[in-house]
C-alpha cells in the first residue's frame, strides 16, 4: 500500500525502476526487462488471462492445472501488480484467494467413503478457464474479422436526385378550411362578445377582384365594374362590393360632373393624384 | 504496381471520397502511399473507370472540383423517392389564417390578428404567398396602411372551386341579437 | 421494365442509399416507383451485380441488414491510411466482452464478470452499446432481474457478418459442474 512511498529501509538493490518505482523481486525462471514487465502485466486482460498464461507457459493443458506451482506464480505476479497498478488488484485477489483454498483442499486428506464422489476440487475452475479460453479465441476472431473502417469502408456515389424530390407541400381539404374558420370566428365570439355576420361571399370576393384591378390600373370606370353577362346578380354583387370597400374607406368613387362619368380608385391614390 | 490494383485503388478512392478528387489529390495520395504514379497514368485509368462506367447505375464525372462517381442523371427523379418524406401538415394557425383571409377578404394582418387573438406569424403569412394561395390585393387607408390580403385563383383551382361563393357554408355561431355593426375590423378602419 | 435499366436502378439505389438495402426493401421501393418486380429478377440483378464488382475496387456485400457497396477488404489498410485518423483498435477487455456477448448470448453482466474474472467496467458496456452493437434483450428471472444483453444486426454489419452462424466457430462452453448456479445452458438453449 504504501508503495507510492519511498522507502528508505533497507532493501535488495532493485532489479529496476518501473515508473519510479523500485522493482526488487523477479518472477522465478523468468526474467523481464523492467521496463516491458508493466507492458506485460498491463496486457493481461484480468486473472484468468493472467492464469491461462501462466498455464500455458508451462505448455501445459488447462485440465491438468499444477495447482501449486501456478498459485505460487500467479501470487508473484499479484504481488508485482499490487505495486504497480493498485487498482488492478482486487479482482486479481479474489483469484488469489480461490488458488489458495483449492490448494488447501487439495491438501487435505479425503475421508475414503467420499473419495469417489468428491468433485476434483479444480474442475469449476478448469470450467471457467476452458470457456475464458474460448472466449479469448472468440475474441480474436472478431479481432480479425473484416471491419467497417479498417478493412473496408463502405461506398457511395453523389446522386443528382435530391433535386428531382418535389418538396411535398401539406394537403387541405375543403371542410377542414370551414372547420377552421369556424373555429376561429367561435374563438372571435368568445374574445369579443359580439355577432359575427356571416357575409355574402361573392360580395367579398369581388372586394378582393376590385381592389386587384386598382393594382394594375390607378383609376377603373365605374361602369366597368358591371358586366352584364353576370346577369342583375352580379351587378347587385359589383355594388355592393363598391359600397362596402366604400365603407371601409378603402376606395373613393368620384365623379367629377353630374353625370360624369363615375371613377373609383384607391384611397391613396385621390390624395396623391387629386382628380382633375 | 500493378495496373490492375492501382485501377482498384482509384476506384475505391473516389467511392470513399467525401468530395471529387482532382488528378493531383489523386496523385498526392497514391505518394503518400508510396505508389508514385505519373499523371499521366492516372489520367489512363480515370479514362479506363470512365469507359467501365458508362452504362452502369453510377458514372465517373468530371466536374470543376473534381472526378466523382454519381447516379445516372436518368434515374435522378426514380431515386429521389428514397428521400421523399410525407407532406408535413399545416398547423391549426395556419389553417385559420387561411380560412379567415378566404372568407373574409380583402383582411388585413390586423383584422386576423383580432378575430384570432393572436398575432399572425410572418412564416405564416408568406407561406401562403408562397403557396399561391394568398396575395397582396392593396392597402387600406388608415395609419400605416395595412396591406390588404385576398385569395388568389390559384387557391380556388386547389379547392376545385369556380367561385368563392363555392367554399362551404359555415356552421353559424349560436344567434345572437341581429347586428350588422360587423367584423373587429371596423374598429381599425374608422381609425 | 427493362432488365438493364432495373440493374442500373438498383445499381444506382445501393451506392446512395444511407443503410444497406434487403431485397425487400428493394421491392417495395420498385413497386412504390411503379417498377413491380418480383424478389427473383431483384435477386438475379443483386447476383450479377456482385459478379460485375468481383475484381473491382468497390464490390456488392450482403451484410444482416441487407446489400451494400464497399471497398476491397485489400485495399482497407490503404484507405485507412488516406483519410482515417486512425482506425480503431478495441482493447482486449472490450473484445473479450463483446466476444462473450456474441457466442454466448443472451447473457447478463454477472456471466461476463464470471467468465471473465474481472469486473466488466461501465465504460466497455457503454462503448459497446453506443455503437449500436449490443442491446438489451430482456431480464433473467432471478433475483434481481439482471439484464440480459445480445448483438445488433449493426453488430453483423460491422464486422461483414449475415448472420451470427456466420461468427468462427469457438468450443462449446465446457458442461457446469454441480453447484455453479449460472449462466450457459440458458445462453445455449436459446442460441
Amino acid at each position: 500500500m504504501d508503495a507510492s512511498n519511498p522507502s528508505p529501509q533497507q532493501q535488495s538493490l532493485p532489479l529496476g525502476f518501473v515508473r519510479g518505482e523500485p522493482v526488487i523481486e523477479k518472477p522465478e525462471d523468468l526474467y523481464i526487462p523492467p521496463d516491458a514487465l508493466e507492458l506485460i502485466l498491463e496486457s493481461f486482460s484480468g486473472p484468468m488471462d493472467l492464469l491461462l498464461y501462466l498455464i500455458r507457459r508451462q505448455k501445459l493443458e488447462i485440465t491438468e492445472l499444477p495447482i501449486l506451482p501456478i498459485t505460487k506464480q500467479y501470487m508473484e505476479y499479484v504481488d508485482m501488480m499490487k505495486e504497480l497498478k493498485l487498482e488492478l488488484a482486487a479482482d486479481y485477489l479474489v483469484m488469489a484467494a480461490m488458488l489458495a483454498e483449492i490448494k488447501s483442499r487439495m491438501l487435505l486428506p479425503r475421508p475414503p467413503a467420499e473419495e469417489d464422489d468428491e468433485v476434483d476440487p479444480r474442475a469449476e475452475l478448469v470450467r471457467r478457464l476452458q470457456e475464458y479460453e474460448a472466449i479469448r479465441q472468440g475474441a480474436s476472431h472478431l479481432d480479425e474479422l473484416p471491419q467497417s473502417g479498417r478493412d473496408h469502408f463502405v461506398v457511395h456515389a453523389e446522386t443528382d436526385a435530391k433535386e428531382h424530390i418535389q418538396q411535398q407541400l401539406p394537403d387541405i381539404a375543403l371542410a377542414e378550411l370551414a372547420v377552421a374558420f369556424a373555429h376561429a370566428m367561435a374563438q372571435a365570439e368568445l374574445q369579443h362578445h359580439h355577432q359575427v355576420q356571416r357575409e355574402k361571399l361573392s360580395t367579398r370576393e369581388r372586394m378582393s377582384r376590385i381592389l386587384d384591378m386598382l393594382q394594375t390600373q390607378q383609376r377603373l370606370r365605374f361602369a366597368d365594374l358591371f358586366v352584364a353577362a353576370e346577369g342583375k346578380q352580379g351587378v347587385v354583387v359589383s355594388f355592393l362590393a363598391v359600397l362596402e370597400l366604400v365603407k371601409e374607406a378603402l376606395i373613393d368613387v368620384v365623379q367629377v360632373d353630374a353625370f360624369s362619368e363615375i371613377h373609383i380608385s384607391t384611397r391613396g391614390q385621390v390624395y396623391a393624384e387629386p382628380t382633375a | 504496381m500493378q495496373n490492375q490494383q492501382l485501377k482498384q485503388l482509384i476506384e475505391a478512392l473516389l467511392f470513399v471520397a467525401d468530395a471529387p478528387l482532382t488528378v493531383a489529390q489523386l496523385c498526392d495520395y497514391l505518394l503518400e502511399q508510396g505508389r508514385d504514379s505519373s499523371r499521366k497514368q492516372v489520367r489512363e485509368v480515370l479514362d479506363e473507370l470512365e469507359q467501365d462506367y458508362r452504362e452502369r447505375g453510377v458514372q465517373l464525372q468530371l466536374v470543376a472540383s473534381g472526378y466523382r462517381f454519381q447516379t445516372r442523371a436518368e434515374l435522378g427523379g426514380i431515386i429521389a423517392g428514397l428521400w421523399q418524406e410525407k407532406p408535413p401538415r399545416y398547423s391549426q394557425a395556419l389553417l385559420e389564417t387561411l380560412a379567415l383571409i378566404a372568407y373574409r377578404q380583402p383582411i388585413t394582418r390586423g383584422d386576423i390578428e383580432e378575430i384570432r387573438g393572436v398575432s399572425v406569424s410572418t412564416q405564416i403569412m408568406k407561406t401562403l404567398q408562397e403557396r399561391g394561395w394568398v396575395k397582396v390585393v392593396g392597402h387600406r387607408e388608415v395609419p400605416g396602411r395595412p396591406q390588404l390580403y385576398a385569395t388568389t385563383n390559384e387557391f380556388l383551382d386547389y379547392f376545385n372551386l369556380t367561385d368563392l361563393a363555392e367554399l362551404p357554408a359555415i356552421p353559424e355561431p349560436p344567434a345572437k341579437t341581429i347586428n350588422a355593426e360587423t367584423a373587429p375590423k371596423e374598429s381599425e378602419s374608422t381609425q
